[in-house]
């Protein structure tokens, strides 16, 4: 039964006032389009949960969707900082609870396994566990080290980008997988955006790429160029040069409701947003082809 | 410091280039440890490894990547694999041979705080925290720091443990059951600082035209020295030449 | 730097008296000429772990190679049961240690994650824990109830076969994964069989297909067919009617050492044994071709 | 029985494919659970997935599989992944309604014994063990047992429990803490047995033919009777016909 509904309906349905969001993606295939959208529907309140926040949960908090961030890493990868997280952590006004990158995407897999919590070897850097009570302790039952332990983190809502998804959900990813397929086990709903809907037999064809099935998506959504600035592998390439511009964009109130204004709230859609970019931004980020070496699964038909 | 002939950077890429060994597994940021991972892999370590925490191994990029999940990282890589597996069968493990560490601060025992500045609760400068830091610092077979050399980076301890080096020294490393051998070796733009058996960060080499002096007024604490501090060898020209011509070619990073 | 070397050294080099060996996959994959080889070394008092012991172990308990077997379902999937393991259980001659498949590939998981112990859920089926003190019990320091926990395994050997790698021993592996990954990362020395050696760059081709990494893997053979009579995707087919007559072949001594004596014994690797098997057998084991849809990587390169 | 019409696993296919729905996602093993499903997704429930402890989810196989990690359940499926990922995130995850269970003993509680006959460290017969029935008798929010009714397979106790049903009855499974319903049926040759309010396995419907003392006679306790015991349908034409010309025309099974 196919789940393709537009993206604006899915944020409808699933993101309500409050929630814990996962919009999932290490670098790669992160869902701006959707956290675009949330903003465009005025979401308050919201308790954002990443990996590395990145611009997009930047974006959120100032555009005032955020009550709190988890996250394990606060930069802007190989740029510099986020100013209205950071801002946000030092005046007190957003709440935030932190983890290694490690104890992070421990506390999805223990969500996506139904575990209460994940063991991780102790690493003698005991000040994260003073700060955030959510670091326990057990002891090894053979005898060996205390482990650390962090409790599953279950989101309301994951919202995962894919390369190529069939209409009930069942995805295709390669390339950086982060915790995308943590991510949606773990969460309550998942709201799944694909670069391409295929036809059931593409995703059938090669069984071992489908990391996301259907049977945990919530809402499939056919949202081309979903991840820029962010990237998806084979279709579009990384804007660095957006990713260092942001220091600029997001310097004062005034600049980012300029962009907000123009981006966000100025453009219906994704494919609006796209068209807006224009074609030299377009040609920057075209990527060549290199196609992956076939392999055979066998048929069995009787002969 | 022989300014027309290399700069800082340079410097230092350098001279964390020649520390890593062939055949080491080495997981790896953006910049400066990437370039002198590639320099490494180009000189005496062609079987150098790079991995990379967003789960790329063995990496062969087409150009310089500005984030360490790069799509050019996973084009003709060896194995792309999640991030979880990546922390968990590799760093975990014990298949990671060496660590790339950096931070804000780093102090007399090669404790890193990336976290925070001042109090935790009421920052006075809130820094990106660990990412994968506190893990690589205890569970890499080896680590190593790269950072310029300056008063403020270098204080007798650190605001906020983010990742340890050998903490209060003397085996209070080794009581913490980590598995790694912690930072052996802490490269700047003056000097290269070693631990001494009592995991103590002392001089053990100063680069061409850098004094103790110059070291000492940059540095937190009362300095120790190596019985012989050696003198690092300037850079060759092939090494530079790969850096500038093969490596960064538009001068992103030196 | 290349590791092919052949099975019988292979054998000879990471496989010892009084090891614990590993040698994976579920139902797919089974490295049936390794355990032929090191029937023919003539190796003793090993350990036998897998999940399923299935007919590869059978073998090695009528050779006389074991001590031990460390498993989690003893029987000939979908035929029957092992003669020779269950007869050394029954008649004490045989050691050996029980969990549920979840618990076995759990042992695995922690193994290769340098993790003391996996937790899991509880199942209220106690009499397992009750015979095996292996099994203990962690309370959830976040309140909720007890987790099962069994110990990291870390076997000396683990024998895994691919599909397809390179000399150096990275490896795409498609079809039923088992727990082929879990095994090799948790062993302390690894043994990859291969049907296929192939040149670095159609590994490099699809990264993500690339299971086994050569970081982990101490020697490479090129075996095809090894898996006979279990099975390798794409390559040739399970051989079910091997798999029932097994009952026959292995119903008493004087039948398990005519097998042994002609598939083993009678012959020196696994090129003779499948030109023994013959063309009847090869043209019955034959799979057709059904490829996987490409996927792109995109290409780099400088403009 | 009308043994001309039809046979006993025939009849018992029939009778579990009727109790799964449209939608389920249902973790099955081979033989009769795998010819129910496929019964099942031919008639009423053309949207009920297979999942393989293999790792194997949604598979369309060519061709009638011998074992559960047959190469055709995998060409064509829908998905693949490890057995570690499809025990943790299937189903300790709670995503996998349906699972089909079967064993040498099961009691009056619906426990299930697959371990051992006897004393289990001097067994006097050492049956396969749990492989994964353990923890889908715990997880999958349903399980369904299909077994040909005789007075060995069920005693009033089992030897070990290999799996548990409703353990001792009354609250002794809730307070388990595990997540799944429980035995929801029990389909035999004879009759289709299920769980009262305390968890005790009790007579719900007989096969056209069938009577309650035959049942008993082949039950090792004493057998309760539902307030109305029904009758089941006989299996229908269609029914025969789908299963023996489209699903298993080489009678492998059936």
């Amino acid at each position: 039964m196919s789940k393709l509904v537009n993206l604006n309906e899915a944020i409808q349905s699933y993101v309500h006032d409050g929630d814990t969001i996962y919009a999932a993606g290490f670098t790669h295939l992160i869902p701006f389009a959707a956290v675009h959208e949330i903003i465009r529907q005025g979401r308050k309140d919201l308790t954002l949960a990443r990996a590395t926040p990145d611009l997009i949960y930047d974006l959120m908090v100032a555009a005032g969707c955020a009550r709190k961030v988890i996250f394990s890493y606060s930069g802007n990868p190989g740029v510099g900082s986020l100013k209205w997280l950071r801002e946000g952590i030092q005046n007190g006004t957003l709440e935030w609870e932190e983890y290694s990158h490690f104890g992070m995407i421990s506390r999805l897999q223990a969500g996506a396994s139904g575990l209460p919590f994940m063991p991780m070897r102790q690493t003698g850097a005991v000040d994260l566990e003073r700060v955030n009570p959510q670091y326990r302790r057990v002891k090894d039952p053979y005898g060996g080290d205390d482990v650390i332990v962090v409790p599953a983190l279950n989101p309301d809502v994951a919202i995962v980008h894919v390369q190529r998804a069939d209409s009930e959900g069942n995805a295709h990813i390669w390339g950086i997988l982060g915790e995308q397929r943590e991510a949606a086990f773990a969460a309550k709903h998942v709201i799944l955006t694909a670069e391409e809907i295929v036809d059931e037999s593409v995703i059938r064809s090669d069984p071992n790429r489908t990391l996301i099935p259907a049977m945990i998506v919530d809402a499939v959504c056919h949202v081309p160029y979903c991840a820029h600035p962010s990237y998806t592998q084979g279709y579009y390439d990384r804007d660095n040069e957006f990713y260092l511009k942001w220091e600029e964009i997001s310097k004062d109130e005034a600049n980012i409701k300029a962009y907000l204004d123009e981006w966000v709230f100025g453009v219906r859609d994704r494919a609006e947003y796209w068209q807006k970019l224009g074609a030299e931004t377009h040609s920057r980020l075209h990527v060549g082809q290199r196609l992956s070496a076939p392999v055979n699964y066998g048929s069995f038909a009787n002969e | 410091m022989n300014e027309a002939a290399y700069n800082a950077t340079e410097l230092m890429i350098i001279n964390a280039a020649r520390l890593l060994q062939d055949g080491d597994q080495v997981f790896v940021g953006v910049g400066i440890p990437n370039l002198a991972c590639n320099l490494a892999r180009r000189t005496h370590a062609p079987h150098l490894q790079m991995i990379y925490e967003a789960g790329v191994i063995g990496a062969q990029p087409e150009r310089l990547p500005l984030s360490i999940g790069d799509p050019t990282l996973v084009s003709g890589a060896l194995a792309v694999c999640s991030m979880f597996d990546i922390f968990s069968f590799y760093l975990q493990r014990g298949n990671i041979d060496v660590g790339f560490l950096g931070g804000a601060q780093i102090d007399q025992f090669g404790n890193i705080n990336a976290t925070v500045i001042g109090d935790y609760f009421h920052p006075k400068v809130r820094l990106p925290g660990s990412g994968g830091s506190m893990e690589i610092a205890a569970w890499a077979n080896r680590c190593y720091i790269i950072t310029p050399h300056q008063k403020r980076r270098f204080p007798a301890r650190v605001d906020f443990h983010t990742s340890i080096g050998f903490l209060k020294g003397g085996d209070s490393r080794a009581k913490t059951g980590v598995r790694g051998a912690g930072p052996q070796a802490v490269v700047t733009n003056l000097c290269i600082l070693k631990p001494n058996e009592q995991g103590e960060l002392i001089l053990a080499a100063l680069h061409p035209g850098c004094t103790f002096e110059e070291v000492q007024a940059n540095t937190g604490w009362q300095l120790k020295q190596a019985p012989h501090v050696e003198v690092t060898p300037a850079p060759t020209p092939e090494e530079l030449r790969i850096l500038r011509e093969e490596l960064d070619p538009q001068r992103i990073y030196i």
